[in-house]
This record gives C-alpha cells, structure tokens and sequence, in this order.
C-alpha cells in the first residue's frame, strides 16, 4: 500500500497520538507499582498504532467504544492525560470521580461512548449509536474496537448481522492481539482470522491489515469512514497486532512461548514510525520536541492526579437514577 | 372515553408518544410489519414507517443493545423482547449494560429507553414461555420497574415509561392481553411509582401485581360478601419505583397484610415487600404477613396444572381467612 | 446427485416416516379445532423429509436434539403418536405427562434429548452432548434441528465455533422454511442462505440441500454422520424447505405474498416422494398398506389419548430435584 | 489436616473429585492451562490432561450449553464462569434450560453439572466484575445455590455439589481466595444445606453468607466484648436448599435478627429469609428483623468509595447496637 499520500502533518499527529499513549500506558504501570491504582488495569502498550490511526480518522463527533482495554482510544479522542490517570488512581480529577474505574472510561465530550467490560457487549451498542446516527441523518459514524477474543461471543454475530442488515455506519475494528487472556486464540478458534475469516458471513469483504503500522491503519479508517458516510454499511477490519504487557496488572504473562515478545518488540509500533518518519524526512528535532512535550504533558498530569483528592463518600449514592439519586422508593 | 382491550391500549400509548416525539423509535421481532405476536403493535408500522418501528432478526442481544447505543445517543428507543423469559437471553444487558451506564459513567451517559416484553402464565406455554420475572427485574440497580393490571394504566404508565429518562422494563401481561376498560381518549400519562388502592377494607391489606390485581380484587368481594372480610386491595403497578408510603400507611392500619405474587416464591418482590413492612410497620403487625405465590417450581404446560399452581381466586380467599382464623 | 444406491427398504421406511408425520400433524391440528390441544403447537407439515432422512439415517443411541417444532423429529425417532398427542392434549400418556407441552417434546428412550423453546438455546447443548460420546468413546453423534430464524442468534455462533475447534460428533441442521415467525428471513439476514453462507466462518464445507426431497436429505444425513463418527468433526447442512400452516397455532400466515404457497405445494415432499417411489416401480399397494396403517395407528392413538386421564395436579409439584419433589428448605 | 487457601480449597475440591469420577471433567476460559484467572484451577490440567480440563472460547453461552448436554448425557461437568456478574451473559442456561430440565422432561433427563463463578466485591473490579449475584440463582426454582465463607467449607460444599445429582451454583468469593484455615487432607464432603452456627448468644442472631461471614463474626466479637450484646451468628452457606430449621431455631430463641447481605437490596436473598421468619417466628420476634445489605445501587470502584457501601463491621456493630437500642 502506498502510504506516501497521507500529509506530514497527519503523520505527525499520528506519532503525537502513539507517543502520548505510550508514555502514559507506561505512567499508569508505574503508578500500580506506586500502589496508586488500586483495581484492574488493562494497558494497550504495543497496540497504540491503532488507536492512533483511528483516532486521527475520525470526525469530532464520532463515536468510540471501547473494552476494559481502553485507555489508547480514550486518549486517542483527545481525553487528557489527567482524567484517564486520575479515573486509573480513583480520584476527584477522573473522568467518572473513581466511579467506573479503568474498566469503564467514558468521556462523552470527546465521543468515547463508554469502555465495555464485558466481552463483545459493545458491539450491539456501537450499532446502536450508528442506527441513531443514520436515524438522525448526522453522518457520524460509530467505532468499536475489540480483542481477538471477542469474535467468539454471541454478541458480536448479533451485532454483525443487524449492522449489515441495516446497513449502519458502523465499523467493527479486531485487534487482534493474539491472546485472549491466557490462551492462544488460535487454540480456541475455529478460523485462522477470528475477524477477518468471518467477514463473508456478513456479506462484508474481508480486510486484514498490519495493525502496528499507524500508516495502514490511519488509511483503512478513513477507507471505512468514508465508506459508512456515504450510506455503504458497516466494515469488519482485524489489525494484527500484540500487547507488549501481560492481559492485566496481575499477569506476567508466563505462557507466551520463547522469543514471542522479542519477535514483536522488533515490529514496536511506536519505534518503527518513528524510523519511517525519519527516514520521510521529518527532522529528529521535531519528533523530539513532539515526545518532550508528551512526557510534560504526563508528568504535569501525574502530579495533579497525585494532589487530586479522592471522591466524597457520597458520591457513590448518586447517579443511579436520572434525577441524580438512588431512591428505588418515595 | 372508548373500551379499549389492554393490547390496544398498548399501542394507543405508543402512538401517543410516537406522534408526540420523533426520537421514540421501536424494534423487535415480528413487532412492526406483523404487528407484533400479541398484536400489542398493530397499526403502528403502516402509520409511523420503516424507519421508525422495524422488525429483527432473533437476535435479543442485538435488540437491547442497539437500542442502548440508539438511547445513549439521542433517541428514545422502545425494545420488544417477545415474551419475558427471553430477558435470560440478554440479560447482560438488563443487568450489567443498560441498568449501570449512568452510573459508571458518573452521569455522562443516559439509557432512556423501554424493555416491552409479554409476561406471565395463562397460555399453557410451558416452562419456558410463561414465566413472571419482574422480580429478577427489581433486584437490578438502576432499573424502573412496571406491570400495569389493566387497560387504561398499560396506556397510561407506558407513556410514562417512554417518557422518564431512565432505562424501564415494562411487563404486559399475556393473560390480560384481551381485557377491555374505559380508557382515557386523548393524552394520558400516569406518575410511574403511584400505586393505586382499589378498594378499601379494615380487616386485610391485599397488595397485587398485574394478573394477580384482578384476582386480588375478586378475592376482597367474595371475602366480603361471604365471610365477613373487609379487605384493602393495593395494585402496586411498578415495583420501582416502590410506593412505600402507599404500602405501609394500608399495612398500618389494617395490621393484617398478604401479598399475592405470581413470581416464584424465593426472592419475589413479596419477599421485599414484606421485609420493608415488617422492618418499618413492625408493631402495627397484628400477625405474621402472608405470601401466597406461585411454588418455586418451572411452570408446567398443562391447563389444569398450571392453573393448579398459579395464586388463584380461591387460594387468595382460603389464606386469608386461614390467617384471620375466618 | 444419484439417489438411486439407496435401498428400497430404506426408502419405504423414509416414506413411512413422512406419511406418519404429515398424518399426525393433520390431525393434531384437528384437536386444536376441537379445542383437545389447549396451547400452542408448531406444525411442521411441509418439512417431513428433514426429519424423516435425518430420523431414518441415525443410530438408535444417537441424540436429536429439536425445537418447539419438533413433532417431527420425535415421531422420526420413533416415539409413539400416543405419547406425542397425549404431550399435546396434556393427558396423563403424554411423553412428558403434561408438563412439558407441545414445545418440549421429549423420549429419551429414543435417543429425544428435548425440544428447546428458546430459539438457538440447544445448539451448544448438543455440542456438549456430542462432547460427552467423544469423551465416552461412543461413537454417537449429536444433530441439533433449528430453524433460518436460529441462524441469526448469538448462541448459534458459539455453538458451530466450539464444536469445530472441540471437532465435535455432532451435525447442524438448518430447516430453512423461509420464515421467523411472520417476517421473511431474507430481511433480517445479511447473507442469502442463513446457514450455509456461514459455514466458512468455522472453517466447514458449505452444505445446502433441497430438504423436501428425502433421498437426498438421507444421503446427506449419512454422509454427515459417518464424518463425525469418523472423527471428522461438525456438519452445518442448509435444509430449503416450506411449513405448510402458520407458524404456530394462532397464525393464518397472512403474511406469505399469492401464490407462495401454491408453489411449494407442488414441491410437496410427501406427494413427490409418493411419485418418485411409483416410477420407480414400488406398487401402489404398498404405499397404499403404509398409508393405512399409519391411519390406523393414528386413529388408535387418538382414541386412546382422549381416554387418556388428565395427569394428577400433584405431579407439577415433582421432579424439580432429583430427589423426586420440589422441596427448598428442610 | 493442612492450612489451605480457599483457592487451593477449591482446586483440591476439584482434584478429590475428579480422581474419583472419571465422568467429571471441567472447562471454562483460561482454566485449564493457565489454571484459571483467580489460580483455583491451578495444577488440574496437569494432573488430569486435556481431555478432562478444558480451555475454552469466550463463549459463555456455549461453555454453559456444553456442560448442559454433557451432563444429560452421563458426565458430570464443572463450567467455570469467569466473574459472576457473566452468568448474565448465560442466563438462559441458568434460569430456562439447566434449571427447567429436569422438570419439563418428567425426570427424563437429569443436568448434574456445577457452575462455579468468583462473586462479589473487594477488587475495586468496578460494576461489571465486582457483583454479588447470589439472589439472581436463589430466585430460580430448580437449581441449588452454595457460597462458602472459608476454605475448609469451599472443598467440601464444592466435593458435594459436584456429587449432587441436580445443578448447582457454587459461588467463589473473591475477596475470601486468599484466607486460610485447617483443611482436612483426606476425601472431605459436607451436605449441602446445613447452615453453620459458627457462634451462639442470646441477645440477636446475625445471619450472613460468604464473604459477610467473616464481618459478621467479627462484629459479633466486638459487640461482645464492648457493647455488652451476645449474637449468634449463622452462615448459611447454602440459599438452596435452605436451612429453615436452624435458622427459625436461632432467630426464636433470640427475637431479634439480622441478615447481613452483600447482594444489592431489592430481592436480595435476606428479604426471602425475612419473609420466612416473620411468617413462621412471629410471635417469637422481639423487634423488627434488620436487613444490612449492599444499598441498590451498581458498586463504584474506587476503593474508598467500594468500601463504603459494602456491608461493614462497623456498621454492623452499629446497626445491631442501633436496633438493640446499646
Ligand atoms: C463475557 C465475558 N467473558 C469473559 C470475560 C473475562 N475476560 C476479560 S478480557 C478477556 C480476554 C479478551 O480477549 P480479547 O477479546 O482478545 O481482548 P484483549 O484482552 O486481548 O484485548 C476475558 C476472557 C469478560 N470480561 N467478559
Ligand atoms: C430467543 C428467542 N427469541 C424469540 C423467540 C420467539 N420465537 C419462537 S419461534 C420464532 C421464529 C423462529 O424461526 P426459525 O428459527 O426460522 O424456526 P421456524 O419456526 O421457522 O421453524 C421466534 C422468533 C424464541 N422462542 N426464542
Ligand atoms: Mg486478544
Ligand atoms: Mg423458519
């Protein structure tokens, strides 16, 4: 693919993007090491090219949905740094006051539509969106990304099937990782491509895409978008890609066989952009300048955080209901 | 005011709320070109279109949550699961998705939206058909609750349902489907959380839901005409929000108080109701509450088995006067 | 294909069996006129020849696995017009004594493993039955019946996955009578053949037969069967076929377009296969002695299931626990 | 006996069973290889391979459904489902196909299987993974409901419900996994259905399940030894079948009760026990039965936040002390 037509300035927002994730992906596991993030945590270091690369595709007012692996898209939509770590550390300063945690970032005034922790459940809902969307006659479009896992739910046959059927201005985006948790997903999965391979039975062409290669990515979203703007349906794309951490905070991730990491640590997303960027032309300077001005970014958000106070009490008893409150009874 | 059966006041409602707010959408199975298998939605196809009220697939995980996404984003969707047993089928959603986004999220995200689904035994369905699950729907955070006994109140509090900014299951009852009463003709919305006290007696507090109403009601007349029994018959109409103040102030000043559940016994809203009454009414308590609800048992298909253990007329009258040694 | 390597026995026994279900649907329906039948009922008049080839090529110990549709496949497997009409009538000589009703039809003596409400719910079901004979070396094999509608809900999709990569014993069979209910399938569908345009996403052979001719439904159904006895794994197989009546007892069918019916009436699978048995030089006589005695069953089976007494109202209180009653508490 | 974990309870629950049955065979995700994501299958599918202990998709519906034909049909699985608040993505395995079966068919078919399922708070899991869901099983007729409170308990309820012939829910506390206490070595089964009384005294009998045990025992210790009150206290360990006798027995003797309840209020497994005490005990009862329960709302994760609205040793000691008026 001919990645030469996208503009620097793109590119350099996509490096911007992936470096801002990286550098705060990294942040977040420093900060469990600190005991400062209490639950779960779920980083996407080594899976930021997507994220980038959609995130740069997409309109203001599109729409992200997300797993408990979320936090690369949450930033990629232009949440800050302060309220996704202060969300992960429980504070005031969150996105959701400590209220939804690292599994649930939602951050609505940039389109992040929810982090969905239960497998597939997602996908119905980003259909949902773009049913509305179309209904309203907006043009936005609705994003979902998910794991490799997740193609063997129910919920994501469901979602397939009526976005197609409507012909919904959704897009389906795999990242295909390679594990679902501790297994392999080739061990329990009865297609090589657990998105991709599945495409057809949609009526969707099938598209397989190099997901560490921020170029690639950036062009499909935007081939999809387009696609789902002009009334064509939904797309079904499987990035191939790999989390460079364990599943969760508490995984070491033992059960990956020898030289895996290493194999793909050479494919790093971030670092080989980088390369490709230099070897565009792009001077180091900028770059450096873009990553400087990242980790100030982040190292400014993580004190905040830090003197951030926790939520009230209180706060736990409201918003169950619309009129602010949890009162089940008069 | 015309005669209206409770499948017509079913979507006399929906229209009413249709033709008043274009974000009011509706899908489900069969429920727009056939008019849905209850023909609770017939009319509405031919007069709001395609866009507005569209048929499924069976897919019940793609209903709810397509109607979740389309709620969080501006519409105000109306999602038909057929019968209520099938909310197993997608009751992560119910549970975990549509019940707790607002919550999550600290209020960022909304899920105005409505669960129609036909509840209840009567038809000889069978386990798997006839359930009455609106107690698996009050143990959920988050939810609003509503089963209408007749039907003005389904037109009535399902404009209200469609209405009210939180997520709401709204339970029509299949054995009251064909049931007529005078229903308000122009705009007609109830308060949800408002039960209704249908008859007032100092003997007995009686506190019924959807078909149980009629057979509650039934009940307090032969108590009364036969046995020397003035019965208070409470329909509670939602279950949340709960009218505890209704609830408590008849439990109160009768002392003597039965619920008439058609849910299996453990864990219905009886047991809830219940717990409340005698937490708060304690020493108004002249005896023991009486529960009399269906066994916990799986529904069986047969007509006069599943008649045999649905809270009857009789049974309703037979434990009452047990319990007042009448 | 060439149908002619089945024997004549086999083929006089596939006659047997649709003249015995096409009888026996015909007259459960006149007990519901007669108001003998108090709920519903799914006729599956149109659809013998699914459940005659399939019924006629299985073992006796292996499992079927049906829908609220399923008269057809228990009567295949040779449960009694007794047993199934007195189910229907709620008597006492129902094969479930009432409690089950039409929708789940059940005979476990002739390998009935229930009939499942709840559209898809019985597919992973007999996934893990066809497990249990892999584990147990048995050789049986596992057919699950379900309708077009099925094909679109997400247990389906978890099912057909998992007993691929398990290579389950265990087949698929897809009745596509054109409807879910009252809506077409086709405009609930993202594919044109529900079933078969999906076996490719769980890497199986695409399978899609004329299901009213029962020769060919009997090859297929063997070939299917002697793959998974072989270790060769699941079969989805596409069945097109017609349901004569509504969907269910309420229904007129209003919504099928002029003529439809009248088409498929003259694919008729027990009129066609009558004729195809004629020219292929059975004697009239023969199928004549089949018919009547089927009649003759059929008559005797009504009579003595409307003597049948209606079960004691103290059996809905047994068999929820294995302990025979429905006790909770001590 | 050994001190064992409760997660090495359960795995050696398991391995004791599986060694004696060959038709018992375990899947779920990540739990064979990996030994499960809360380490409670750790070392099976060494021990027993892979044809007994099995990974599977992430496909509840199916690892439900699976374990459901596979126990019709002679084995005795064991499906793990991840986190509890997941059996809602396989509810209809739950409540309309294992728990039905047996009944619709006449007791043609029978579903012995366990499903076990890591329950409850503590995590800081936030409102997806952290639920108490113990009413949503109790509220199904058909099915069994267990929930250790300690190790010793969890590998002979979880011995016991594997040898049981109809379905059971086992739930596993997250927040317990990682007590310890003496567990006996050799073959070890308890009966299902008998609560254990872990205290007695006389002022009020405090009723509690699983992870509220432990709070439960522990208010009870300082109510004694500071605030003059003596408790009884009682863990149910099963919901179903339930322990009626013990636990009218207690609540009689003292007059005054209290359930301790992790599950968000309404319909929570403490209203059923309510309903049964006040009906059956009433003129024993001195007081209201006090319900100390998870308010109804989604839990929140922040730490602090969790903290606060799960049922507390303090505020049981502080409800106790509240209703006994020291
Ligand atoms: C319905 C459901 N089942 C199981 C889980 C537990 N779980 C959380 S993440 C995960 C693995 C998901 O794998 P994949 O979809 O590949 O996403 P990844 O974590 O690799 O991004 C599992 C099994 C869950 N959250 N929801
Ligand atoms: C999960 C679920 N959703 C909806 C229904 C209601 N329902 C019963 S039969 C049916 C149509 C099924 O169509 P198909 O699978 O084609 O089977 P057919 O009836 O044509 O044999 C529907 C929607 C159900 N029983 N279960
Ligand atoms: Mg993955
Ligand atoms: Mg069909």
């Amino acid at each position: 693919m001919s990645t030469t037509r996208i503009p620097e300035a793109t590119r350099l927002a996509l490096y911007r993007q992936m470096m801002e994730i990286r550098y705060c992906e990294k942040r977040a596991y420093d900060l469990f090491l600190q005991n400062l993030v209490k639950g779960t945590s779920h980083l996407a270091l080594g899976q930021e090219a997507v994220a980038a690369g959609f995130g740069v595709a997409m309109n203001k007012d599109d729409y992200t949905f997300c797993t408990y692996r979320g936090h690369h898209h949450t930033l990629a939509r232009g949440a800050s740094m302060l309220s996704v770590l202060g969300e992960l550390m429980g504070r005031q300063c969150g996105l959701m006051k400590g209220k939804g945690g690292s599994m649930h970032l939602t951050s609505v005034e940039h389109g992040v539509m929810g982090s969905y922790a239960i497998v597939g459940a997602h996908l119905p809902v980003a259909a949902g969106a773009a049913w509305s969307a179309q209904y309203r006659g907006t043009k936005q479009v609705a994003t979902a990304f998910f794991g490799d896992g997740a193609t063997n739910i129910g919920a994501f046959h469901e979602a397939l099937n009526l976005a197609c059927v409507w012909k919904l201005p959704v897009v389906f985006v795999c990242e295909n990782n390679g594990y679902m948790e501790y297994t392999p997903i080739g061990s329990v999965t009865a297609v090589e491509h657990p998105a991709a391979d599945r495409a057809a039975s949609y009526g969707l062409p099938r598209i397989l895409i190099d997901g560490n290669d921020a170029d690639v990515v950036y062009q499909t979203a935007c081939d999809a978008f387009d696609k789902a703007r002009a009334g064509g349906g939904p797309s079904l794309i499987e990035c191939l890609t790999y989390r460079h951490s364990g599943h969760s905070r508490a995984d070491p991730g033992k059960y990956r066989p020898k030289g895996e990491v290493e194999e793909w640590m050479k494919k790093d997303p971030v670092v080989s952009y980088r390369v490709r960027l230099l070897e565009a032309g792009v001077a180091e300077v900028t770059l450096d300048e873009i990553d400087a001005a990242a980790m100030a970014t982040l190292d400014e958000a993580t004190e905040q955080a830090k003197a951030s106070p926790l939520p009230e009490i209180a706060s736990a008893y409201t918003d169950v209901f619309a009129d602010g409150g949890a009162a089940w009874r008069n | 005011m015309a005669q209206l059966s409770y499948r017509d006041a079913v979507s006399a409602g929906i229209a009413q709320e249709m033709l008043r707010d274009k974000r009011v959408v509706l899908l489900g199975e069969d429920s727009a070109a056939a008019g849905g298998v209850f023909k609770t939605t017939v009319g509405l196809f031919e007069q709001f279109g395609p866009t507005r009220v569209r048929d499924t697939p069976i897919s019940e995980l793609a209903i709810l949550g397509a109607a979740m996404g389309a709620a969080m984003t501006g519409l105000r969707p109306i999602a038909e699961i057929m019968f209520s047993d099938f909310l197993a089928c997608c009751w992560d959603y119910v549970a975990n998705e549509i019940a707790k986004t607002r919550y999550m999220s600290d209020g960022q995200l909304e899920v105005p939206l409505v669960i129609r689904t036909a509840n209840g035994a009567g038809s000889r369905f069978g386990a798997q058909h006839s359930q009455s699950v609106e107690n698996w729907a009050m143990a959920i955070p988050g939810l609003k609750v509503v089963a209408p006994s007749n039907a003005a109140d389904a037109k009535g509090l399902l404009a209200a349902a469609i209405r009210d900014p939180d997520p709401v299951i709204f339970f029509e009852h299949k054995s009251l489907l064909g049931n007529k009463c005078e229903v308000p003709d122009g705009e007609y919305v109830l308060p949800l959380g408002q039960a209704a006290v249908l008859r007032e007696g100092g003997d007995a507090t009686i506190i019924a839901l959807a078909a149980m109403v009629p057979r509650a009601l039934k009940a307090a007349e032969t108590l009364a005409a036969e046995h020397g029994i003035s019965a208070t018959v409470i329909d509670l109409r939602c279950l949340v929000p709960l009218d505890t103040k209704t609830i408590l102030a008849h439990s109160a000043r009768t002392g003597r108080v039965f619920t008439v559940e058609e849910n299996p016994r453990l864990c219905g809203w009886g047991a809830e109701v219940v717990s409340i009454i005698q937490e708060e009414a304690f020493s108004s308590l002249k005896g023991p509450i009486v529960r009399i609800t269906t066994p916990h048992i799986p529904l069986p298909s047969a007509d006069q088995l599943e008649d045999a253990v649905i809270p009857s007329v009789a049974r309703i009258i037979a434990d009452v006067r047990k319990a007042l040694g009448k």
